[in-house]
């Protein structure tokens, strides 16, 4: 309990955090502080770059590890698996139409990168190893919770689901699963010689470049709050931190299964609790445009994205350190 | 100088469901288009904004395809097609173009 | 296919009464709009471009509302609110459109 | 409220050109016009878009004119001889505008 | 003056004054060069986060000074006043008109923060060292000047001041203001371990973005030029040069009474000399719309943030480490 | 040979080429990974402002060699003599309109930055010296080509030069060229002591930003070739990878009788090797507006680009080495 505290009163003192709580206020707060949507994105694709690279080379060091293998069986499982958990409990415990629900639900499944982006980060600076590989296990869980909702809704004799091979393609090639598994075959490919080259870009400034991210973050998640926060009735709320705390004991569970290392563990929890807000919602935009938007989005980038970015991966990272005996 | 009637159509549209237009559009013979970028905008689904987003979920943009009178009916219809699930606005001016040709 | 009638109206207006003009409009009942970003012009007050601009002093938007003709009026009394003190010009075209039910 | 006639003239050309379109505008005696950016379009000689390109030979703005009904001829003059030998779409809609003194 | 002599020299050749030459002479000559207007906002973000963060370690590093607060008050006093003075030099010197006199006016008395940030880079170099709460100061020098330009024409009968709420949130809550206090309170709390963690992003690469930033500003500052030198007629063109060194020594007198340390005096001697061109500009096109703005930038871009970059900033320097003794 | 071939793989095996190698098979691929403009161009002013830079800090170092001037003049020849042979061989080679043919064979006259930017990184991976002023020989190398292909339409009855004096200075004030030799100048002037100052921003990241430049390369460059590869008949394809290496012979012969060092001969290669695709496109668009644009972009950036990227710069850096016995 005490490890719990003190992570999470350091991590909640680190200028990530802080960064991100900036952005909050000040959109809370109606200034006009803005990044432009094209550095934002410019922002993400070295995210995006650097932590898959920096995953592939550290597997070029480690070797593949036997259990790899099982670990991306394993977090597709769980993503196609999350969603129904989910669904069920919004059924239960909001009053979401069938459609909402379902469009929720596969976010749930699905994973938010910079969650994991933010974990790896807390992880380092507490000196905690993780199989690189989880880069990989985290781009394989993007896209499985998409189908579970889509059968959600098909099951329920709905006209919702549109799986045109467009669809197919824009879910599977969608530009952060291809750079972040492009550039984690290029670290593995390069290896210790790459990173070293490019190290100075990729590794040095990350958790700058972190910073001013989260703060545009904090700024889209303040707005999204500022105006459809009436979207987020106390059940809705309650299922969006309860949500990702049964993910992740879901991603305990997987993790000690497999064996992986307290870090990796970590990680499965923290990609089982998170939630998309990316893929997923473009996917439901298609798919399901009738659902409504404004509840998927303020869930996931409002509510669980702040909650895991604050409390639960300190949370996450104490218990895979406990479980395992770290 | 010698100008000709058209139409020019506009039409608002999420931006993820660009590519599935334009393709509709060339499918019904529309020869060309002009697609701008939105900064935001508000509706019955509320009011968004572009600024600092990277999804794709939000954000709209303009297609503007100017074409023959007579070929207003299969391009609506290929339009409609499209946007009907989805929310947009499609609207059509009365225009007139230089070099008709190229229509 | 099934068009109805409506007006265009396009605002272009500085970026800083933006937000003043967009509040004006929902006050008017405006039931939605669209905003464009601009790159630069040029009028009475000289010429102007983005390029590099860190400030918000220049610049200015496009607001684009579909509206029913009925609601034109009103519109404009709270645009020309808006925009009278401040450079900007209003530009109002008749247009149909696609699923009335909507404006 | 009281509005008067005009023209809105719309002109989608290659970026590189705009500074001569424009140039020519002014000679013309055109006392305003605003430049939209443009993401990409398709037409005759192909589908493009500006993302990702740093190269200044593919792309295309639209310069929009909003002007008194009889400076039309003279700005159609203008911009034939500047996108006479380019690619480019030029579309004229009537309006109505507000503030008729500042055209 | 030997010492302001071969500072000056250093100064006028150092890549961040070359590189703002560069910007100038390309777009007087009609070069298509240009930096997309996203990618010069996001250098703009990144260097008030990084000025504002580093402040705030050093006030945490050097704890709270007692005279924080004389200091800010200070400022907002010169703030406050150095438009009153701007106001009757204007109507002596120029024949602008009442409205226009005073909407330059407030450009004056606030600040310009990429001057500050090009003189601290200076004192930098110089190695003097400066109160890391001048940060502060300066986001409390910006707003003071929009009042005393709408009292002014208040005073003269105008009707131009409409100082609705939307307005003070909007010059209160201005981004660059916003994000300049929040980064120098996320320094502030995080400390030397904060910085530890981004400073190979907001330390190392520093003065090279402040190059880019400032072939920026001369490319705009030279656009701006090219169109609009007709404002500058010679009295107003004088004007953009004598009242900067008038604010400094306004500057000089409240550095020197409050007993700051040499680069704290030279830096209230940069904030005074200062004219501001992002928060200003923007609230008079709200404010005082029918002022003509072609003044205003031009004066503010074209002249007085030229000489204080070139001249300005190594006189400043030199007088206060006289003065200070230092 | 061995060292062609050794030097072939560590250049495919960078993360360089496999960045872009990520970009292309993206685009290929269809994925919806893209690079804001904003951004891609952000980049390319990065590399331009550093890769003048440090040509210009290099010859600060080592001092104007007698043999600039004569590299200058031999880089102006090269590029107006090449199209000359361009079109010829294009004549021979395919069934293109002497419009077509005159705009492709400018653009091999002219010089693509990026290949030479990452020339100069293989040569520096390799620890082979260069002469600093080569970047000026770049420079100089971008506009003669354009003239050259006028002169080839108006000589054969053609109406399509339009060498007004705008499009004189677009093509001699090129953004690029300023900011190339802009910085070249500034780092000339600063010296050792200006690139100390900014080194951690222009030298440390630079082969990370290049990696991110050329993925973006690799995906406009894919998304031509799958929009209009239709183009490249196989006289089309086939010239746009001889060309290259008869353009390197050329370089050679200069290189060798100017006495340039080997990464000197090898640099001289590769600008002649190169083809444009930035000012010499924009310059066809204004001035040859018949010409049909698809024909010379996807030559010069789907075919000559990669072409050289991974296959080209080995083997003039070899050959280089080879005839100066280094
Ligand atoms: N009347 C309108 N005029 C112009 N744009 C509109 C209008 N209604 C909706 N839009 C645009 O279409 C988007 C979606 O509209 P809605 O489906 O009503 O939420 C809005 O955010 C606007 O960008
Ligand atoms: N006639 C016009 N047509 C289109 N846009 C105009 C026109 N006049 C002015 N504008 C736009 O409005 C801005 C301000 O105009 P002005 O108040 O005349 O300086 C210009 O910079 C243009 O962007
Ligand atoms: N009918 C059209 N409607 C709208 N924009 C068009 C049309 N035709 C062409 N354009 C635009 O003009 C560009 C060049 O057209 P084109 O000369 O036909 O290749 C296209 O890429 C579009 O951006
Ligand atoms: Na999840
Ligand atoms: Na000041
Ligand atoms: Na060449």
């Amino acid at each position: 309990m005490d490890q719990i505290l003190s992570l999470a009163a350091t991590n909640l003192l680190s200028p990530i955090i802080l960064s991100f709580a900036l952005g909050l206020a000040a959109a809370l707060a109606r200034s006009d502080l803005s990044v432009p949507e094209a550095a934002a994105k410019a922002l993400s694709i070295y995210l995006l770059f650097a932590i898959g690279f920096k995953g592939g080379v550290s597997v070029s060091a480690h070797g593949i590890d036997a259990k790899l293998g099982l670990t991306l069986v394993a977090g597709i499982v769980l993503s196609a698996v999350l969603p129904l958990i989910a669904f069920a409990l919004l059924n239960v415990m909001t009053s979401l139409s069938r459609l909402d629900a379902a469009a929720v639900a596969a976010h749930y499944g699905s994973i938010s990168i910079v969650t994991f982006v933010a974990a790896t980060s807390v992880l380092e600076s507490s000196g905690i190893a993780s199989e690189g590989y989880m880069v990989a296990v985290a781009a394989a869980m993007e896209a499985p919770a998409i189908l579970s909702a889509l059968w959600l809704i098909s099951r329920g004799g709905g006209n919702g689901q549109r799986m045109d091979s467009d669809l197919w393609r824009e879910i599977l090639l969608n530009g952060s699963i291809v750079l972040l598994v492009g550039s984690f075959f290029i670290g593995w490919a390069t290896g210790e010689k790459g990173l070293e080259e490019i190290s100075s870009f990729i590794v040095a400034p990350f958790k700058g470049v972190l910073c001013l991210f989260l703060l545009d973050m904090g700024l889209v998640a303040g707005r999204g709050l500022r105006e459809r926060s009436d979207v987020l009735r106390p059940g809705v709320l309650a299922f969006g931190i309860l949500m990702p705390v049964i993910g992740s004991l879901c991603g305990l569970g997987a993790g000690l299964l497999l064996g992986l290392s307290s870090g990796g563990v970590a990680l499965m929890m923290v990609l089982s609790a998170s939630a998309s807000y990316i893929a997923v919602p473009a996917a439901m935009r298609v798919a399901l445009p009738e659902a409504n938007p404004s509840i998927y989005l303020t869930l996931s980038l409002g509510v669980t994205f702040p909650f895991n970015l604050t409390l639960g991966i300190p949370l996450y990272v104490a218990l895979a350190t406990a479980m395992t005996g770290a | 100088m010698q100008t000709h009637q058209a139409k020019r159509v506009e039409i608002t549209i999420e931006a993820i469901m660009q590519s599935r237009l334009t393709e509709a559009l060339l499918k019904a013979e529309v020869t060309g288009f002009t697609v701008l970028p939105v900064l935001g905008g508000s509706g019955r689904s509320g009011a968004w904004t572009r600024a600092g987003e990277i999804g794709r979920a939000s954000g709209m943009v303009q297609v503007i395809c100017i074409i023959r009178p007579e070929k207003l009916d299969k391009l609506l219809e290929a339009a409609f097609s499209v946007v009907e699930r989805h929310i947009g606005v499609v609207a059509i001016v009365d225009c007139e173009v230089l070099r008709a040709e190229r229509f």
